[in-house]
């Protein structure tokens, strides 16, 4: 059964890619939403089995894939715990991503296309998750580089999307490089690629600290920056906005994004081992966060400001990682997907209202014209910036807050910036909520509601990003630990550094107070005094930094100087290719040579008898300097 | 005078008296056709004659002549391509002169001149074959005396052909002077006994070396030879190309074995220079050459360098190589040539690249013919030049003549360019009609010989075991 | 004058005729000079040919001078002819004009 | 005997075809075809056989050609030759039927070049008697040369000279090597013969045997190509028609791999492995170099073209680890990379029919179009920048995790080829299919005949991508062999002991 799960996306995928020019809407759309919606269900079902079983995985063997000498991978698909928990996830908030998508594509041409595409990833990013062995993680880690690719370029008649898209797999695929050579050293010292043996192995034959398993943690953390859009390869994430907002949803903020969190927490025990990659993770989820924050409270575009969000928060769970947070990485993983897959979609329902119109400076007041759309979004943005207790994104956030402190791998600088970070997120989510809906309408076109298709995923969402917080509490509030005892075969529980039960309520006030005075700065920001906001904002410090975060801290224009320009620049230079040259010389040289040849060929005959006469000359005196001398 | 001896010279004999009836023919009955036949016959005569004296060898008639395989291998070798040229040369010749009878008088001539070289080992007699061929040469070269380039080259070449025979003889003098003998063994001896060469006898050699030098067409006394192939008529340049070189190579190597050349360092070492100067100098001048003649005669020049790198290897495979080398050049050089008499009209020779462009796509065949001749020349697998040359390398690499062969690779490379450049020429497609002069039809006797010559390379460049075997035999004979 | 063996003389006479011979045809432009410089040279070897055969006592050198006489005679008829030949041509005996051939 | 068939086979198709051709084109298309989809037949049922099964060497034949010179008709079939026969002939089938409709003048002789080609690339991957390899590897230049030469593009004869040329230069130094080989072998044992088998383990002086692999060496760089070597490659490959540029860089190229494992690394295991650094260097600067040219290449076969090179240093990478996982990567490599490359020269091919130009800054904006083509260059597209679940991949992968044991630095630097090679890619796809276009097409998508063109090579990547194992269990036996060898160079080789030494000798006298 369970590869049934990742078979049927990926079957539903192969018979869109053949037909989808011949099948009707209709056909296509029960194609590429129920195959999903049969996944989710047998996950339901399989999960359910996993759980009555009381193993710690369950393996199925398909066949051999790759067996060279000793090096052995196969088509093994794993369930466990963590990867339950992803598959759950990719299933039914894909699921509900597609069944929005048919009201939100309706109008495109490339229908079939599209849902072709959305079925390879969501088949791609399970045998991500499920896989057995690293090689096969790699494939679903690249397939879904691939969708994510042809997604972002869906509407491909635009080069800047072309552009973007080729950034986000060149990017990504930066990282994976990096991840392919751990996987070279991994099977080195281990003799394997498959996961729970490497995990196994390692504390047996690694040191904590020792310098290879440091690199091999570092270099796994190379593919997860790239992937989950982290620094310093965060670039492509903004500019990935450019493709289908379900795709945003799907793609660019609950599942793929993602990756890198998941290829962490598989390999915890690696990082556990190497103290220094694990303080990078968190260094990394901290700088990620605020610099991510900064970027989002500047911007114009409403999904570019979510794609920052995105980035930022899933700094947080790299913080979280980092600390050794397992399990409230993932726990915020969960919350994370439903939170942004609704912000993204009430986003794309607003976008579709006024006509593929991104900028909120050209929105406002939709409050009125859009109530459902406008609930649902508020909900999502008070997950996402961690409303106390009543959003999920509250415990998920909180938890992590508390940990980057208190856990033993914590700090109090990384509690710092986890607390800016909140701060951020509640400026910048309810600066966006503000200027989309409340204020007075900035647009021209006459919004128009969303069909339902559209809408009741946004409800379910809606629903789960605020009940899905209530499987984890904190020791404060009731201390339910369902998720981390769930997670905890495979995570191990975090360590604490010290349990003090004041110390929490401390630090959870402080992020509570910290949301409520970014709303209320957003409030003023937005509605009471965007005069005076604005004055401030003209400040010629101000402007530049504003252009400098609105830039994502210019790191476009840093790798364009560094790499992509002299890259081109030589390419185009050397375009005609160097090394001909030498050759073409050379054969310049023997034309030349004939040329000076052929002239000795005068056709005169005294000329000739002087050739004759100047060779005898030559053998003579040779032969003869030889005997005297 | 014994039977056996008349037996054993039965090839020289057949083409010398065949000449002097050939004479007797003309001034009775001036009639082309009839002496086109009667040459024909006295070639095939010949040849048979070849079988025969298998069984006498090696015969040695003192002072003058040894009759040994070697000897009459390369006197197969010269009939036999002497058969092919008359063959080729009645539709050329038909077309143009006047008085045609004269020119198979003197290529039987010329014929005897190089048969008499071939089983030569005394300087009388070879001075009586080289001059016999030459004086020979000068008349055919200058046969069609109503073409102004045929004087032109027939004048050059007399004087320079006699210069350089001026040359051998004053050596040959030399050595005759100081050593008191003429026969080849003769002076063997005496070098073997001599501990010092005197003065005179090492500049005699390199006076000799000056003349043979001059024939084989070797740089820097190579000048000649592309103007005497331009001018010359076409079969005669086959004939310069092919009997004319390969007789004075076949008395090099008796000479160089018979005076044991090896043991003289110098000697191998100017030896050397020349080859890899030629190679470079021939394949260098036929870079871009536009006459065909001429980019023939550049070639030669360049596979005489490749000759000599056998020659100099020092290994015994080496004179094989030769031996093969030039059976499969004379065959690919009268190949070539013969595609060019076949394309020829009365009006000029079809004799610059440009004339052939796009003619795979009128005559398929001759177009073929060419290509199979020149990938020979170049040294292509499936042809005989292939085998050539890779006996030539395996000598030398037998010979561990590291430098030479690196040589001979460098030049193998340049070679290719212009022979494919003919090539390229052929199958260019064009809109443009070939050339008129280009005539329509094209003679049977011509395509048959064609036909005949491509079997031969192909054989040998496919099956050469049998070729090979006999070589071996005959090497092992005069070593 | 010192002691020198009529053999040397000889060859010494040969030689300088041959570098005498060689000379000429080298400043000569005249076709017929040429032809006449060459055979020159040609005598030059049959007068060594001479001295060595008296210097071995032996008849070889003199009968090679023989075919030397045959073949220059059979060698300026021929040369002869065709300089006629070319004279009609070209109306001039400048070796330098029977250029046309080149390259 | 059956080896021999494989080759006559196609020769007596070329000959056929070419007769035919005068009075009927599609009969002539229709022998070249049957005739090579006969020899993949053949070449199928031995694969199927007893191809996975069996160790070492399935087929065998000898018989004296030249005695004096111990050079024998010596083919001889394992795992390795069986599988580039099978790829051989697959590819040249599609050539055939790509053709079809694009080469209308001189059929005939056209389908004998092509014919013979292949014969010689299948007698160079069965031969092993060095002579008749050299005789072969240089057959396959004539016919090669013509197709190039006169169905190729504008600057065709350019093109054609350049790779006659390179390959003769590099092959002659081959010939010099093989030669000294001999003779060396011949001095050692007084046995003079060009069997493969006898002249494995020659002992020799350790810089003689440098000079002699660098012999080998060039030649097959020059055919594979490496970097410094590669300059005839874009300009063959860009101006051959369709049919030459996919036996060009499916095949063709695959003799010069073919011929470092057959016959660099075995005949001289110490020198090679001396020199193995170097030779990897040249791989990982292939590759990159390789890639960034092909970035910047405006004309679509040329950009292909550069991205052989990339993809053929990645051979060089494999073949100089020294170890099953690269050796087998390598093998992998030659057959994706022909298929996947022979593939999108198709495309190209196939394009250029439709719109008369090899230039990408005119096309563009296809993808509406042509989807169906869109959709099949997506997929190889895939495949040459290494997309896991198609062969490449596999290939790239084992190369890399295989030179990784030999020496990291360049593998790290190769690894940089997979983003290097997605850059070029995913080139094609923005500046073919996607983008906008002012020009009104309409052209049709993929026909009939493309499609069943198409249809396999997809298949043949994905199946190569999802389960290798057929491939990689038939390369086994004699990778074994290869990295025993490697491994301890004093240990007979298990291919020589395959045989009763006595069988294969030529106790001829020496020359």
């Amino acid at each position: 059964m369970l590869y049934l799960i990742p078979a049927l996306p990926f079957f539903s995928a192969l018979l869109l890619i053949l037909g989808w020019r011949t099948f009707s809407r209709t056909t296509v759309s029960v194609i590429g939403c129920g195959s999903i919606g049969i996944s989710a269900l047998i996950t339901l079902a399989q999960g359910w089995q996993f759980l009555q079983s009381g193993h710690d995985s369950m393996v199925q063997h398909l066949w051999t894939w790759v067996q060279s000498g000793s090096f052995n991978a196969g088509m093994d698909l794993r369930l466990d715990a963590l990867s339950l928990a992803f598959v759950f996830v990719i299933t039914f908030v894909g699921f509900l991503i597609h069944v929005y998508s048919t009201g939100y594509m309706a109008d495109d041409a490339d229908y079939g296309r599209f849902f072709a595409c959305m079925n390879l990833f969501v088949g791609a990013m399970l045998m991500l998750v499920l896989a057995d062995n690293l090689l096969l993680l790699y494939l679903g880690w690249e397939g879904v580089g691939l969708c994510s690719y042809l997604l972002i370029g869906f509407w491909y008649k635009d080069p800047a999307n072309g552009y973007a898209a080729r950034k986000a797999f060149i990017v990504t695929r930066v990282g994976d490089t990096a991840m392919a050579i751990a996987l070279f050293m991994l099977f080195q010292y281990t003799g394997s690629l498959q996961i729970s043996s490497i995990l196994e192995k390692a504390p047996g034959m690694w040191t904590t600290g020792h310098a290879t398993v440091v690199l091999i943690a570092f270099l796994l953390l190379g593919g997860a920056v790239g992937k989950s859009a982290q620094l310093p390869l965060q670039t492509w994430l903004p500019d990935a906005m450019a493709g289908p907002t379900p795709v945003s949803a799907l793609i660019h903020a609950a599942t793929m994004v993602t990756a890198g969190v998941y290829l962490v927490a598989r390999t915890n025990v690696l990082f556990d081992l190497a103290p220094a990659a694990q303080t990078a993770v968190a260094v990394v989820g901290a700088a990620t966060l605020l610099l991510a924050g900064c970027s989002a409270l500047v911007q114009k575009d409403i999904k570019r400001v979510l794609a920052y969000s995105t980035i930022s928060q899933i700094g947080y769970m790299f913080l979280a990682l980092g600390v050794g947070a397992w399990s409230a990485a993932i726990f915020h993983f969960v919350t994370h997907a439903f939170f942004k897959a609704l912000l993204f979609m009430g986003a794309g329902a607003v976008i579709v209202a006024l006509h593929h119109e991104q900028d909120m400076f050209k929105m406002g007041g939709l409050r009125k014209s859009l109530p459902g759309v406008f609930r649902v979004f508020l909900i999502g943005s008070a997950s996402l910036a961690a409303l106390p207790f009543i959003t999920s994104g509250f415990y998920s956030k909180d938890q992590i807050v508390w940990l980057a402190w208190s856990s033993a791998k914590g700090h109090t600088a990384y509690w710092v910036i986890a607390l800016a970070g909140a701060f951020l997120t509640a400026m910048y989510t309810f600066r966006m909520v503000f200027l989309t809906f409340y204020g007075s309408y900035r647009g021209h076109a006459a919004p128009h509601t969303p069909g339902s298709s559209m809408m009741i995923p946004l409800y379910i969402l809606a629903f789960l990003s605020t009940v899905a917080g209530f499987v984890e509490l904190p020791h404060t509030l009731g201390h339910v630990t369902l998720f981390s005892d769930f997670l905890q075969p495979i995570l191990p529980a975090v360590q604490m550094l010290q349990e003090s039960t004041a110390l929490e309520w401390t630090s959870q006030l402080l992020a509570a107070g910290l949301t409520f005075l970014g709303i209320y700065i957003a409030w003023v920001w937005v509605i009471q005094q965007p005069d005076g906001m604005r004055r401030f904002a003209e400040m010629p410090f101000m402007q530049w930094l504003r252009g400098f975060w609105y830039k994502g801290w210019a790191f476009d224009e840093l790798y364009n100087e560094l790499l992509v320009r002299p890259f081109v620049r030589t390419a185009r230079l050397n375009r005609r290719d160097l090394v001909d040259k030498v050759y073409t010389t050379l054969a310049r040289v023997t034309e030349w040579c004939h040329d000076a040849l052929a002239r000795t060929q005068s056709g005169l005959l005294r000329w000739y008898i002087m050739g004759v006469l100047i060779g005898a000359v030559l053998i003579l005196s040779v032969l003869i300097w030889r005997i005297y001398i | 005078m014994t039977f056996n001896d008349l037996l054993s010279l039965g090839p020289l004999l057949n083409i010398a008296g065949a000449s002097v009836l050939a004479m007797l023919l003309v001034a009775i009955w001036r009639n082309h056709r009839l002496v086109y036949y009667f040459t024909v016959l006295a070639y095939l005569l010949a040849l048979m004659s070849v079988v025969p004296v298998a069984r006498l060898l090696p015969h040695e008639i003192p002072p003058l002549v040894v009759i040994d395989l070697f000897a009459l291998f390369n006197s197969g070798a010269i009939v036999g391509s002497g058969l092919i040229i008359v063959l080729l040369s009645y539709n050329y010749f038909e077309e143009r002169e006047e008085r045609k009878e004269e020119y198979y008088l003197l290529l039987l001539l010329a014929t005897a001149g190089a048969l008499v070289l071939v089983i030569s080992r005394h300087f009388m007699s070879l001075f009586l074959g080289l001059e016999m061929l030459s004086i020979s040469l000068y008349g055919l070269i200058a046969y069609l005396r109503a073409r102004e380039r045929s004087d032109e080259a027939g004048i050059k070449y007399l004087i320079l052909a006699a210069l350089s025979s001026a040359f051998l003889l004053f050596g040959m003098a030399l050595v005759y002077g100081f050593t008191g003998h003429m026969d080849f063994p003769g002076i063997g001896a005496y070098l073997r006994e001599t501990e010092t060469l005197p003065v005179s006898v090492i500049a005699g050699f390199g006076l000799m070396l000056i003349g043979i030098g001059f024939k084989l067409g070797v740089v820097p006394f190579h000048m000649w030879a592309p103007d005497i192939y331009e001018g010359a008529p076409l079969p005669v340049t086959a004939f310069v190309a092919t009997i004319s070189k390969g007789g004075v190579l076949v008395l090099l190597i008796r000479f160089y074995q018979d005076v044991n050349g090896k043991e003289y360092t110098m000697l191998w070492w100017i030896m050397a220079i020349i080859a890899v100067i030629s190679m470079f100098a021939g394949n260098w001048l036929a870079l871009t050459q536009q006459n065909i003649k001429r980019l023939l005669a550049y070639s030669s020049i360049a596979h005489l360098g490749y000759l000599l790198v056998g020659f100099l290897s020092g290994a015994q495979s080496g004179l094989e190589a030769i031996a093969f080398y030039l059976v499969a050049y004379f065959v690919t050089s009268i190949g070539a040539f013969g595609v060019l008499i076949v394309m020829s009209s009365s009006v000029q020779d079809a004799e610059t690249v440009e004339d052939y462009r796009g003619l795979f796509w009128r005559y398929p065949w001759v177009a073929l013919v060419f290509t199979v001749m020149l990938l020979s020349l170049a040294g292509i697998p499936l042809t005989a030049g292939f085998i050539g040359k890779f006996y030539i390398v395996m000598a030398g690499v037998d010979g561990e003549r590291w430098f030479l062969l690196i040589m001979l690779v460098i030049n193998s490379v340049i070679g290719l360019y212009y022979y494919i450049r003919i090539i390229a020429m052929m199958f260019r497609t064009s809109e443009t009609p070939l050339r008129t002069y280009i005539k329509p039809a094209l003679p049977l006797a011509g395509n048959i010989t064609l036909g005949l010559l491509v079997v031969v390379l192909i054989g040998l460049g496919v099956y050469p075991t049998r070729m090979m075997q006999l070589i071996q035999e005959m090497m092992t004979l005069i070593k | 004058m010192m002691n020198i063996h009529p053999t040397t003389a000889g060859m010494t006479l040969a030689g300088i005729l041959f570098v005498l011979g060689l000379i000429s045809i080298l400043i000569r432009r005249n076709l017929i000079f040429m032809l006449l410089s060459v055979e020159i040279m040609l005598n030059a070897a049959g007068l060594a040919f001479i001295v060595a055969s008296s210097h071995w006592a032996q008849p070889d050198g003199q009968v090679m001078f023989m075919f030397i006489l045959a073949m220059a005679a059979a060698e300026v008829s021929v040369g002869l002819a065709l300089i006629l030949q070319l004279f009609h041509q070209l109306k001039t005996l400048d070796s330098d004009e029977a250029s046309r051939m080149r390259g | 005997m059956i080896l021999l068939y494989i080759i006559l086979i196609p020769v007596l198709g070329a000959l056929l075809s070419w007769l035919t051709a005068a009075r009927n084109t599609a009969l002539c298309r229709w022998i070249a075809l049957c005739s090579l989809l006969l020899d993949l037949g053949i070449v199928t049922a031995i694969w199927l056989g007893n191809g996975a099964a069996e160790n070492g060497w399935l087929y065998h034949l000898q018989a004296p050609w030249i005695p004096q010179f111990g050079i024998s008709l010596h083919l001889a079939m394992d795992g390795l030759s069986l599988v580039m026969l099978a790829l051989t002939f697959f590819l040249g089938a599609l050539a055939v039927l790509i053709s079809w409709r694009e080469i209308t003048t001189k059929t005939g002789f056209f389908h004998f070049n092509l014919l013979f080609v292949i014969t010689g690339i299948a007698g160079v991957f069965l031969t092993m008697d060095l002579f008749l390899f050299y005789f072969f590897w240089e057959v396959m230049l004539i016919p090669m040369y013509f197709l190039i030469g006169i169905w190729g593009h504008e600057r065709r004869e350019y093109a054609a000279y350049k790779f006659f040329i390179f390959t003769q230069a590099g092959g002659l130094l081959m010939l010099l090597s093989i030669l000294a080989l001999y003779f060396v072998h011949a001095s050692n044992t007084g046995v003079y013969t060009f069997n493969y088998f006898e002249l494995l383990n020659t002992p020799m002086e350790r810089t003689l045997a440098m000079w002699l692999m660098l012999g080998f060496l060039v030649a097959f760089l020059v055919k594979l190509p490496a970097v410094p070597f590669h300059t005839w490659l874009p300009d063959a490959h860009t101006e051959a028609p369709t049919a030459g540029s996919v036996v060009l860089a499916g095949l063709l190229l695959k003799t010069g791999a073919y011929g470092i494992l057959r016959f660099v690394l075995p005949l001289f295991p110490a020198a090679s492995q001396e020199f193995a650094p170097w030779a990897m260097l040249l791989g990982v600067a292939g590759i990159l170099y390789g890639g960034q040219l092909a970035f910047a290449q405006p004309d679509f076969k040329r950009l292909i073209a550069y991205t052989s090179v990339s993809h053929m240093g990645f051979v060089l990478l494999g073949a100089f680890a020294f170890n099953e996982l690269a050796y087998q990567g390598v093998v992998m490599q030659m057959i994706t990379h022909g298929i996947s490359t022979g593939a999108l020269f198709m495309l190209a091919g196939v394009l250029y029919e439709r719109i008369h130009t090899r230039e990408l800054s005119r096309m563009g904006g296809l993808w509406p179009v042509l989807p169906g083509m869109g959709t099949v260059t997506m997929i190889f597209v895939m495949a040459s920048l290494g997309l896991p679940g198609l062969g490449n991949f596999i290939a790239e992968f084992l190369v890399l995790l295989g030179s990784w044991q030999a020496n990291r630095l360049l593998t790290v630097l190769a690894a940089l080829g997979l983003v290097v090679a997605t850059v070029y890619s995913l080139r094609i796809m923005q500046k073919v299919f996607f983008g906008q276009t002012e020009r009104q097409y309409t052209l049709p998508d993929l026909g009939l005949r493309e499609w069943l063109i198409m249809a396999p090579l997809v298949l043949v990547i994905l199946w190569l991508g999802v389960y290798p194992q057929p491939v990689l269990k038939t390369v086994t036996p004699n990778t074994e062999n290869e990295s025993v060898k490697q491994k301890a160079e004093s240990k007979k080789p298990t291919a020589g002991n395959l045989f009763a030494p006595n069988s294969f000798q030529h106790k001829k006298q020496p020359l």
